[in-house]
């Protein structure tokens, strides 16, 4: 454990976040042809409303699930994000398994989605928790092979050599597929446009339906923690995270984290959700035989 | 042990973060109108929850399976470019098993809404 | 529509639906679907006078503290709540926002008792008995029912929903049994309200189905273009919409009207309909309800943004004009 | 430190698995175990288990979450509304904990356990991916083989459709001429017991009482009969 990856982690979480509300309104405001907004002030004023607004309960909500919910997602995101490395061997989690780790925090992020939408108790956000589960499991497995192919030419499950196994090729050079699906796999892990099956607009805000004031505010910032988190990773994963000449390594990696930000906002807003079925039939019939080829492709490429 | 600690701290600064921020809210009580779950201005004759019929249920049951197997995965890659086209055989011949589970359920139906 | 104004649930009655749309775009506004994320209730177009307890309750699940505003409407008999905004819209959008400051918390109009007594009774004190039996906390619970699909008797789960869905056409209430996510049956209580002619054009009905597939921000390019004007023809914005794959994203055959189109092809005719800047060919649902049962949650949400709204209230004739027919 | 954790790590298993018995929802008593069973995974990582520590948290979200489904799905009361007992055979269950518990600790104190410390450093996981594809190949051959099996029957027995259709009706197969008798063997009449409605777990009443009228052919059948036995 290096604890000087600390401030760094706390940077990119906060700045990460910042940075993520302002690109979606701008993209929000530009795709909508719409004039130039307060894309920061005015997200920041609502979320300090919120803060300061009335925590509604419902009929016979678990709420301490309820309640906690936002907060475990938050963690996880840090989690996940502990286990990026800032810079050579900055890394607050360094485990010769840290690629499992964030496989074990994508698994947990379904289990703390559904109870958000299960504990207050109302039908929208208990559809919105059960359709999350159809999507998240499925849309793990692209996400292991993906992971795993990565691995491959590093010959370990350690993320601090996967980036090591970067510095004469990126691994969206070698594996350019993989970048692709790890995608899909952020949308689902953010709950964001296309895989945004938990917090959905059919069913007036899925699973957050009925959070009010600081339990909103909180998920919603939980959210874009994870977006982050997922962010930094696929950066690390396949751009080579901090590696690149003449700037210093935390900065290389919160430009390409800023790039993947600007690839998830834009698929954000640019693609379609289909209704839960279809999904799962396509994540099952296409996306997994995809992978099965991406996992093999990648293993002829690293031999 | 440094990562669970590092883990447990992260996660006890989250959660505490959550809280502070519901002990800094405005009012906690709500009246009983209030409560009544969101359904665009309708009124639900039972509790949500229920026996909830879900529509993948063969799907997650394929899915453990198939899960269980990817967990082999994770050291078979640290070894793979040491061990070259044999690891690459064992691992096809492996998935080509599983394989036919998959397009057994897709046969079946079993990845749409049931 | 910005991320940061002031967050509004509208409750939106007839006759409004495109000035609604124009009232979306004012940057001090933040449209919201559930009551429980705003900080005023905007009451809009000509609404039912037998939908007063419907709005109380979402009146009541506001966050505190509640601000009522009515918008080219009269206030309800009975629910003598909120000021009046002015009528033209960059005022209207100033004058709510200021409401969510301004104004002195509104008392709730329901009764503050839960929908059955309950405390202290039963073993624990919780108003059951036994597994299944009871009001556990004001509510009995669900019991089992058989299955359209799978044959699998579980719990089913009736309410009514609406009139103040946003993802529905205003107005239309239904009465629906819901097993997981698959509606049951579904019963129409009340059909949608007629609107504006604004609403009808292409590009609304297009943007409805766009917030429907999660694509919030081209919908609101689609109503600024019919704000700027409605009857040009927009080839450019109809592909861009084509581009992003929403028509491969519908399931075929979803939704059979009466002349064999579905939800597919019924938005293939919008979208031909916008590029060439005339309204779209009206559908023949048949019998709405019918319908929707064996349909998920968001493909039912789909079949209803579909249909142009004049097409929903032809094909549902509504339960007070049925009981006028059939008395005559 | 490490002593702490381990004690620490255990205690919050032994309390969460004690949980799982005492809370109403089904969804609380999952989760709880889930909780206890990250608690045995961070115990795995202390370990120098770091792979098998961290694959035990993975796998057990994943699991949890779809047990999750079942539970809330075919028990009554899912959600605890009315409070109930979770504990059943009281008489029977203290007994078999007392002897269980007994039965394990003697062994814990009466083996004479290897003191063999992993060096710090060693690559475990590399040695288990040379392990699989060494001695252990057949092992992991076969529970491919395993895991076939498990997905077919996990279809076979809950899938409602079938590739002739729905279960009900689909899974009689065609006949070999248009209209002929349906091709494969035809289930005899016979008063034995029946299976399906049992072994498949559900708990619904249509299925049982169809088990009556089509009973016996489970036996002999091709799994897709049993769907409806």
């Amino acid at each position: 454990m290096s604890l000087a990856a600390f401030p760094f982690l706390a940077f990119f979480l906060t700045l990460g976040a910042v940075l993520a509300v302002v690109l979606d309104a701008v993209a929000r405001s530009a795709l909508a042809g719409a004039p130039a907004g307060r894309y920061l002030a005015g997200p920041l004023r609502q979320a300090a409303m919120r803060l300061s607004g009335q925590l509604v309960t419902t009929e016979a909500p678990d709420r301490a699930n309820w309640r906690l919910a936002p907060g475990w997602y938050g963690a996880l995101a840090a989690a996940g994000l502990a286990v990026v490395p800032f810079d050579e061997g900055l890394a607050l989690v360094q485990l010769p398994t840290s690629i499992v780790l964030w496989g074990a925090v994508e698994a947990l992020v379904v289990v703390v989605v559904f109870l958000h939408g299960w504990s207050p108790n109302a039908p929208f956000p208990l559809i919105g928790a059960y359709r999350y589960v159809a999507t998240g499991l499925p849309v793990m497995l692209p996400s292991m092979f993906v992971l795993i192919g990565a691995a491959l030419p590093a010959r370990s499950l350690d993320v601090l050599a996967i980036v090591e196994s970067q510095r004469e090729m990126w691994n969206v050079v070698r594996q350019p597929l993989g970048l692709l699906l790890l995608l899909i796999v952020g949308l689902s892990l953010t709950l964001r446009g296309p895989m945004d099956y938990a917090d959905s607009a059919d069913l007036a805000g899925g699973s957050s339906a009925e959070d009010s004031g600081p339990a909103r505010a909180m998920w919603q910032a939980a959210r874009l923690a994870m977006l982050v988190a997922f962010s930094a990773m696929a950066a690390t994963v396949f751009l080579g995270g901090y590696l690149g000449p003449l700037l210093p390594g935390p900065l290389w990696l919160a430009l390409k984290t800023a790039l993947v930000l600007v690839l998830m906002v834009a698929a954000t807003h640019l693609l379609p959700r289909m209704p839960v079925s279809r999904m799962v039939t396509f994540l099952w019939v296409v996306l997994l035989p995809v992978s099965f080829l991406h996992l093999l492709a990648a293993g002829l490429v690293a031999l | 042990m440094e990562t669970l600690l590092t883990v447990l701290v992260l996660t006890g600064i989250f959660v505490a973060l959550v809280l502070a921020a519901y002990r800094a809210s405005g009012p906690r009580c709500s009246p009983w109108p209030q409560r009544l779950p969101f359904l665009g201005g309708g009124e639900a004759d039972t509790h949500a929850w229920q026996r909830y019929h879900v529509r993948f249920y063969t799907m997650t049951l394929v899915f453990i399976a198939f899960e269980m197997e990817m967990m082999f995965m994770y050291p078979w890659a640290v070894v793979f470019v040491e061990e070259g086209l044999k690891a690459l055989a064992e691992m096809g011949m492996f998935l080509a098993i599983l394989s036919l589970g998959i397009l057994y359920g897709w046969r079946e139906g079993i990845f749409r809404w049931q | 529509m910005a991320v940061g104004g002031t967050p509004v649930f509208v409750a939106a009655g007839g006759g409004i639906l495109g000035a609604v749309e124009a009232l979306r775009l004012e940057p001090a506004l933040t449209p919201v679907a559930t009551p429980r994320a705003a900080q005023v209730l905007l009451v809009v177009g000509e609404q039912r006078p037998s939908d007063r307890i419907a709005l109380a309750r979402i009146h009541a699940q506001l966050v505190e503290p509640r601000a009522t505003v009515w918008w080219r409407t009269d206030r309800l008999s009975g629910f003598d709540l909120g000021t009046r905004a002015p009528e033209s819209v960059s005022d209207a959008a100033a004058f709510i926002s200021a409401q969510a400051t301004q104004s002195d918390a509104e008392a709730i109009l329901l009764d503050d008792a839960p929908p059955n007594p309950w405390e202290g009774i039963g073993p624990h004190g919780q108003g059951g008995k036994g597994m299944m039996g009871g009001t556990p906390y004001g509510r009995p619970m669900a019991m089992t029912s058989d299955d359209l699909r799978d044959g699998l008797s579980l719990d089913a789960y009736t309410a009514t929903f609406g009139p103040y869905l946003t993802q529905w056409p205003p107005g239309l209430i239904m009465e629906t049994t819901l097993q997981g996510d698959v509606i049951q049956s579904a019963r129409i209580v009340e059909a949608p309200l007629a609107q504006d002619v604004l609403a009808a054009t292409p590009h609304l009905e297009l943007a409805r189905l766009l917030r429907l597939l999660e694509l919030p921000a081209l919908a609101e390019r689609l109503v600024r273009a019919a704000l700027a004007n409605p009857s040009r023809a927009a080839t450019g914005l109809a592909r861009a919409v084509r581009w992003t794959g929403v028509l491969s994203a519908i399931p075929a055959g979803l939704g059979r009207d009466e002349r064999g189109g579905d939800v597919r092809s019924r938005m293939a005719g919008r979208l031909h309909a916008l590029a060439a800047g005339r309204p779209a060919e009206p559908a023949a649902p048949g019998d709405v309800a019918a319908m929707l049962a064996g349909l998920e949650w968001h493909e039912a949400a789909l079949v209803l943004a579909s249909f142009s709204i004049d097409d929903l209230r032809r094909a549902i004739v509504s339960p007070a004009v049925r009981m006028a027919k059939d008395a005559a | 430190m490490t002593d702490a954790l381990f004690t620490g790590l255990s205690a919050l298993a032994l309390y969460a698995g004690w949980r799982v018995f005492r809370v109403d929802s089904m969804v609380r008593a999952s989760f709880w175990l889930m909780i206890s069973f990250i608690a045995v995974g961070g115990i795995g990582i202390l370990l120098s288990a770091p792979y098998i520590g961290v694959a035990t948290v993975f796998m057990m979200a994943v699991e949890m979450t779809v047990m999750v489904i079942f539970m809330v799905m075919f028990m009554m009361n899912p959600a605890g509304l009315n409070p109930m007992m979770m504990v059943h055979q009281h008489r029977f269950s203290i007994g078999a904990g007392v002897v269980a518990f007994a039965g394990m600790t003697a062994a814990t104190l009466l083996t004479d356990l290897p003191s063999n410390p992993v060096a710090a450093g060693k690559a475990v996981v590399h040695d288990l991916g040379i392990e699989l594809l060494g001695d252990s190949m057949l092992i992991f051959e076969t529970a491919g083989v395993t895991l076939l099996a498990t997905m077919v029957a996990a279809v076979v027995l809950s899938a409602r459709t079938g590739r002739f259709g729905d279960a009900v009706e689909g899974s009689v197969p065609p006949g070999l001429e248009p209209g002929g008798t349906p091709a494969g063997r035809v289930p005899e009449k016979s008063g034995g017991h029946h299976h399906g409605s049992h072994g498949d777990g559900r708990s619904d009443h249509a299925h049982h009482h169809e088990g009556h009228d089509h009973d016996g052919g489970g036996h002999d059948h091709a799994g897709d009969k049993e769907k409806h036995a």
